[in-house]
């Protein structure tokens, strides 16, 4: 898989890092979305993918990355990065107890007991609004002093990459062997061996750290923290992204975010519609090809070179 | 081998989605934002009558620097995040010369840090919180209430006129609400009225408990500052807990007591209730108020109800005027000319303060009426000199 | 003895699949496990090998109970098995089938000190050449040897085999039989095998355990199973 | 205030106890939950207030036309969406969520942002006891919340449907063993669930209006009776219901009305950590 196309990986690399300076500021705030994005449903994917936990509580652990770290920074003037690797903490420390949490329980109840996590944490959110503003939104301060999309371009680009580097080295390790062979038969991992259990806390909090992680710096960038991150319908755009990209593939999540972000961009042109477009997309893509865009590229691929 | 074909799709896509075109530069852009989604869409629906209106208004009259006016509409869906970014877009992808508009605080003093770090003019049109002056910006001017204005000038002075006697203040929990509700605390400490106090959720379907807690109170007014359809949950739910018309329900906002839903939503209970407007059908304070109402009513095919749309109608014109003077767009040349703004709108004559401190920089306060829905007819109660009639209870 | 069972029961809403079962399986042995459709020896390897909790019983492995243990750990302990139908790793190649084997029994070891246990294993059932074929693209029976494989490379002392043979022609019965006792006896696996195909039992087990209506109808060699009039009538019913 | 915290509770439980109901009978016998539910109960709404309040129909005509249109929508969407997921519960819960998103946006674009509210059936407020005035379509709701849940229990425990109901529910593979069409319960179980979200919806729409947003707390409300009941549990919706109506009012009266919602929520956690299978629950996981 590798040895074909090793120049493949660095070429992608080094044409993302020249994408921006041709383009306008817009363009490349549209690009620094979807980083953020990519971060968030190439994590998620790690657990719905790769695990079959099929969680409701992601964006509410880029939620809780933000609010940290917003927190920190707004109201104690704590430093912007150890605000991120705190809210980083924090939500993989939360990972750690929904995932143990959710050991005893399988499937809906997973699903349910994170939509729950998510729900009482936006509640806090606006309750709390002396703390957090509530929706009113908090205004944070950025990451360097001088604020420049370029600069944050390449900040995230860099998390992106990070992220994406050891997801991708825990796919292809003797790890990643395991994720894929609950992926595809848990009773038959189960049979061999293959510690189901730890392979999905461990997934959860890898996963929800990852979250964090892209949720603060993501807060940072927008200056402003508000509910919306910790929403169900940002939930519901990782969801689209990796289903549309194609779920339980390492590429089907980078594609679907960056393809849906730069579609919404086209509809807004239209009118308020990107949300229903993608709905209505994720939900013919999910019943009909269930492996996403990469599944029907990959399937396509092989007609042709058989 | 995958790899390989994913590569070039990613980069297929991402080509593809920087071809966009350059538009044309035969006209002059600037930029409203408002609600047109979420709870207060109605806004939105204002503010698009309103900018129909100026903008014939201004290119009747030959536009701006020999161009026509071009306005950009981006929706904030009352939502902050929402905001910012699409105040953000309107600069860096339309490229407007300047922005107006806005009716939610929140957003607004999300967007106003946006205004100061890409350094052009915002003139807040219906955003009452105190801050969004009070932090003196540069760029940002403000034409139309803000919070302490409203209560100190008019809310207060009413329920003093009034001779109430307990007040219950209920505000929703924005910056506008909690702002506007602390300002309302004040006053009525001041003028020695007792009071209770509570925060509410403005999404909130469901205010029996609330209401209950209030009746005990036993007040005969209750300010309620919550804005958008939110208010007609409250004055139903007032009427069938029996809290009104024991007590009067005022809505320190105003236009949800003009959107087309009112009557539907509340029913009866909707008679009798009070509301804050800048606007009302026979009160014109200057020939332009009577040049836009009868525009209006020739465009629309009915009556102008929310005052909103003729606050944008205002905020364009003091936009298109200062453009015009600047001779320029360049954002320096527009805020020196917008500091000299000396025109008379629909709501009297237009002109900013410029003494740095408070919430009075940069801004123009216009008059405001309360007025009382009496059998489906606004009657004005305050100020007194321009009444209709009485209060009835 | 290597593996018994006391008293298992297994009741499913309202049948009751297995009621009292007691068995014993010697250390070293070939020991065959037979019976009509539904008498649940299905469920019975189910429970041994932990994919489903027992309504009540033990089971005892190397004298050690391992009742209600997840399967991922009563593997660990050194059971292994394959299944009645395949459930190999759809789209993972064959080495990579036989590998998540491997690493789940070294944990510690790298991937690439696994890899030439790994491919030995795929030559001894004859799939070599198909080490980087995806699984779902091979046939019934090469799916059956790759599961059996995969089922050695987690190291077993106990190896469940359930229906194995099914689908093979007369030849490649008597390879996989073969096969079967070289197992025992190169590796020192026990087996515990369910099988429909007579000849092959008669060939290869110890010892037979015939079960019946979630009972144990008769434990003894296989000529004497064969010729009790209790199996025939099972079988042939009355 | 105690007083009317528990008439409150009482309202809301009735509701939540029927918005429920439906759930929990497709988690029963189909072991899929409907993340779409809320939109039904919106779409239902939307239906009564199209009907009634702008053709002009009679209220109950209009409330019954909603009913069907949505049941007959439901079996769509099981025929459509949920068939080809059988045995893989992830994937129909992602497809109903997504398609919760995709009705959202429908009705936005649709009947705008405005909430929309179909006419009351009756008008005032009625003085309970001399302890506190509630308004009469509120006791409206309760009164014909009640009895529908009353029918629909006659209906499961009384009728042939409802002994294959609850034949499957307990055992599917012995069900589908003796000669249940499983597909065809199937189509029409997912049917009735979504019909119960529209009477759900018909009777509360007058109340509380129908915005294209609102279906999101009712159905998370549906999913947290659910699992308090017990998966499947009828009774154990109505209990959880009131409990949870009863719990939420009082905790808004006595501790924050902010955190209202919340109460409902951790609840949920509890029971799942304490007693996964809930109160009436078969120990199922």
């Amino acid at each position: 898989m590798i040895s074909s196309s090793k120049w493949i990986g660095p070429a992608v690399l080094a044409g993302m890092c020249l994408l921006p300076l041709p383009l306008g500021i817009y363009p490349q705030h549209v690009l620094i979305v979807s980083l953020f994005y990519v971060m968030m449903a190439a994590s998620w994917n790690l657990l719905a993918g790769y695990t079959g936990q099929v969680s409701f509580g992601h964006a509410a652990m880029a939620g809780i990355g933000a609010y940290t770290s917003g927190i920190l920074a707004a109201k104690a003037g704590v430093n912007p990065w150890v605000g991120v690797a705190a809210g980083t903490l924090l939500a993989a420390l939360l990972g750690l107890g929904l995932g143990a949490l959710c050991l005893k329980m399988g499937g809906i109840y997973l699903s349910l007991t994170t939509l729950a996590f998510s729900q009482i944490l936006h509640i806090i959110i606006v309750n709390e609004y002396e703390v957090t503003r509530g929706t009113m939104g908090l205004q944070v301060p950025g990451l360097t002093a001088e604020y420049s999309k370029l600069t944050y371009y390449y900040i995230l680009l860099a998390a992106t990459v990070l992220v994406l580097f050891i997801l991708y080295r825990m796919i292809h390790s003797n790890l990643g062997l395991s994720f894929r062979a609950v992926q595809n038969d848990e009773t038959a991992a189960r049979a061999v061996g293959v510690r189901v259990l730890h392979l999905r806390v461990l997934a959860f909090t890898v996963a929800s750290a990852m979250a964090g992680f892209a949720g603060g710096l993501y807060g940072h960038y927008l200056l402003l923290i508000t509910p919306e991150i910790p929403s169900l319908d940002l939930q519901f755009y990782v969801l689209a992204m990796t289903v549309i990209g194609g779920m339980g593939s390492f590429v089907g999540p980078i594609v679907g975010a960056f393809a849906i972000n730069i579609l919404a961009e086209k509809i807004r042109d239209y009118g308020e519609y990107h949300v229903l477009v993608f709905g209505l997309i994720a939900l013919v893509v999910a019943r009909f090809a269930p492996e996403g865009l990469t599944g029907v590229w990959r399937s396509l691929g092989r007609r042709r070179t058989p | 081998m995958n790899r390989k074909r994913t590569g070039i799709a990613i980069g297929l896509v991402l080509a593809l989605a920087f071809c966009g075109a350059a538009a044309a530069q035969d006209t002059v852009k600037i930029g409203v934002v408002g609600p047109r989604t979420g709870p207060a869409a109605a806004t939105g629906a204002a503010f698009d009558e309103g900018i129909k209106l100026a903008v014939d208004y201004v290119n009747g009259k030959g536009g701006v620097l020999g161009k026509k006016l071009e306005v950009a509409f981006e929706d904030t869906a009352g939502a902050p995040d929402k905001a910012a970014s699409g105040f953000e877009r309107l600069v860096t992808r339309d490229k407007v010369v300047m922005v107006l508009g806005e009716s939610h605080s929140s957003s607004a003093l999300a967007q106003i840090e946006v205004a100061n770090r890409l350094k052009v003019p915002f003139v807040v049109v219906e955003a009452w919180a105190d801050e969004i002056t009070a932090k003196n910006y540069r760029y940002v001017f403000r034409a139309g209430p803000s919070n302490s204005g409203v209560v100190n000038q008019t809310i207060a002075q009413w329920v003093k006129a009034e001779t109430f006697k307990r007040a219950y203040v209920i505000a929703e929990n924005t910056d506008w609400g909690i702002g506007i509700g602390k300002l309302t605390e004040n006053a009525l400490a001041k003028a020695g009225i007792p009071y209770e106090s509570m925060i509410t959720e403005r999404n909130s379907q469901d205010h029996y408990v609330e209401l209950t807690k209030i009746k005990a109170f036993k007040p005969d007014v209750v300010l309620a500052y919550i804005y958008g359809v939110g208010l007609h949950y409250f004055v139903a739910q007032a009427g069938e807990t029996g809290v009104s018309p024991k007590a009067v329900v005022l809505d320190g906002a105003g236009p949800p007591s003009l959107w087309p839903d009112y009557w539907k939503n509340v029913g009866d209970y909707g008679d009798l209730e009070c509301f804050v407007s800048s606007m009302h059908e026979k009160v014109e304070l200057t020939p332009l108020a009577k040049y836009f109402r009868e525009a209006y009513t020739k465009k629309f095919g009915k009556a102008p109800t929310d005052y909103k749309s003729r606050s944008i109608f205002d905020g364009i014109l003091i936009a298109a005027d200062a453009i015009n003077r600047a001779k320029a767009t360049d954002a320096e040349k527009l805020v020196e000319a917008l500091e000299k703004t000396n025109l008379e709108t629909t709501r009297g004559t237009a002109k900013f303060g410029l003494t740095k401190g408070g919430p009075e920089y940069h801004q123009w306060m216009p008059p405001m009426l309360v007025i009382q829905w009496q059998n489906k007819q606004q009657v004005v109660l305050y100020p007194t000199q321009a009444a209709t009639g009485k209060l009835k209870r | 003895m290597l593996l018994e069972g006391r008293k298992i029961s297994k009741r499913f809403g309202g049948v009751q699949a297995l009621s009292e079962v007691d068995f014993h399986v010697e250390a070293g042995s070939i020991t065959a496990l037979i019976g009509p459709n539904g008498a649940g020896k299905t469920t019975l390897f189910n429970i041994v090998a932990g994919a489903i909790k027992p309504s009540s019983g033990q089971t005892v492995f190397e004298g050690r109970e391992i009742t209600g243990l997840p399967a991922d750990e009563i593997c660990r302990r050194g059971i292994a098995r394959t299944f009645q139908i395949v459930r190999p790793f759809a789209t993972m190649t064959c080495l990579e089938n036989v590998l998540v084997a491997a690493v789940n029994r070294h944990p510690r070891r790298p991937r690439a000190a696994l890899e030439p246990g790994a491919r030995d294993l795929l030559a001894q059932v004859g799939l070599a050449d198909l080490a980087g074929q995806e699984a779902r693209h091979l046939n019934v029976v090469q799916k059956k040897l790759l599961e059996l494989a995969r089922a050695l490379a987690t190291e077993p002392r106990l190896l469940l085999l359930d229906e194995v043979l099914g689908g093979l022609n007369t030849q490649e019965i008597l390879q996989a039989v073969e096969q079967i006792r070289r197992l025992r006896d190169r590796a020192g696996i026990t087996i515990l095998w369910i099988e429909h195909v007579m000849g092959a039992i008669m060939q290869a087990a110890d010892r037979v355990i015939v079960l019946d209506q979630g009972r144990v109808l008769t434990a003894a060699p296989p000529r004497e199973v064969v010729s009790d009039p209790r199996v025939i009538r099972a079988y042939l019913g009355e | 205030m105690l007083a009317i915290s528990v008439m409150n509770g009482l309202v809301m439980g009735v509701i939540y106890a029927l918005a429920a109901l439906g759930v929990s009978l497709v988690v029963g016998i189909m072991n899929v939950i409907n993340f779409a539910h809320g939109e039904l109960y919106i779409l239902a709404g939307y239906f009564s207030f199209l009907f009634a309040s702008v053709l002009g129909l009679p209220v109950a005509p209009a409330m019954a036309l909603a009913v069907a249109l949505v049941f007959l929508f439901g079996l769509l969407i099981e025929r459509l969406l949920i068939r080809p997921t059988y045995g893989n519960d992830m994937y129909s819960l992602i497809l109903t969520f997504i398609l919760s998103i995709v009705l959202q946006n429908a009705f936005l674009l649709i009947f705008g942002p405005y909430p929309n509210k179909p006419p009351l059936w009756v008008r005032g407020a009625s003085d309970i006891f001399g302890l506190f005035s509630y308004g009469n379509q509120r006791l409206a709701a309760l009164l014909s919340g009640a009895v529908l849940i009353a029918a629909v229990f006659l209906l499961i425990q009384k009728t042939w449907f409802g002994r294959i109901v609850r034949a499957t529910s307990q055992d599917r593979g012995m069900a589908e063993w003796n000669g249940v069409n499983t597909t065809r319960l199937n189509m029409l179980s997912f049917g009735l669930g979504c019909a119960l979200a529209a009477a759900a919806g018909v009777i509360l729409s007058p109340v509380f209006p129908v915005t294209p947003t609102a279906g999101v707390p009712i159905a998370l409300t549906a999913f947290v009776v659910v699992v308090l009941g017990g998966m499947g549990s009828l009774w154990g919706c109505v209990v959880g219901g009131l409990l949870l109506g009863l719990v939420e009012n009082l905790g808004a009266a006595f501790v924050s009305s902010g955190y209202k919602n919340v109460f409902g929520f951790i609840i949920l956690i509890l029971v799942l950590l304490i007693r996964p299978a809930g109160l009436f629950g078969r120990a199922k996981l």
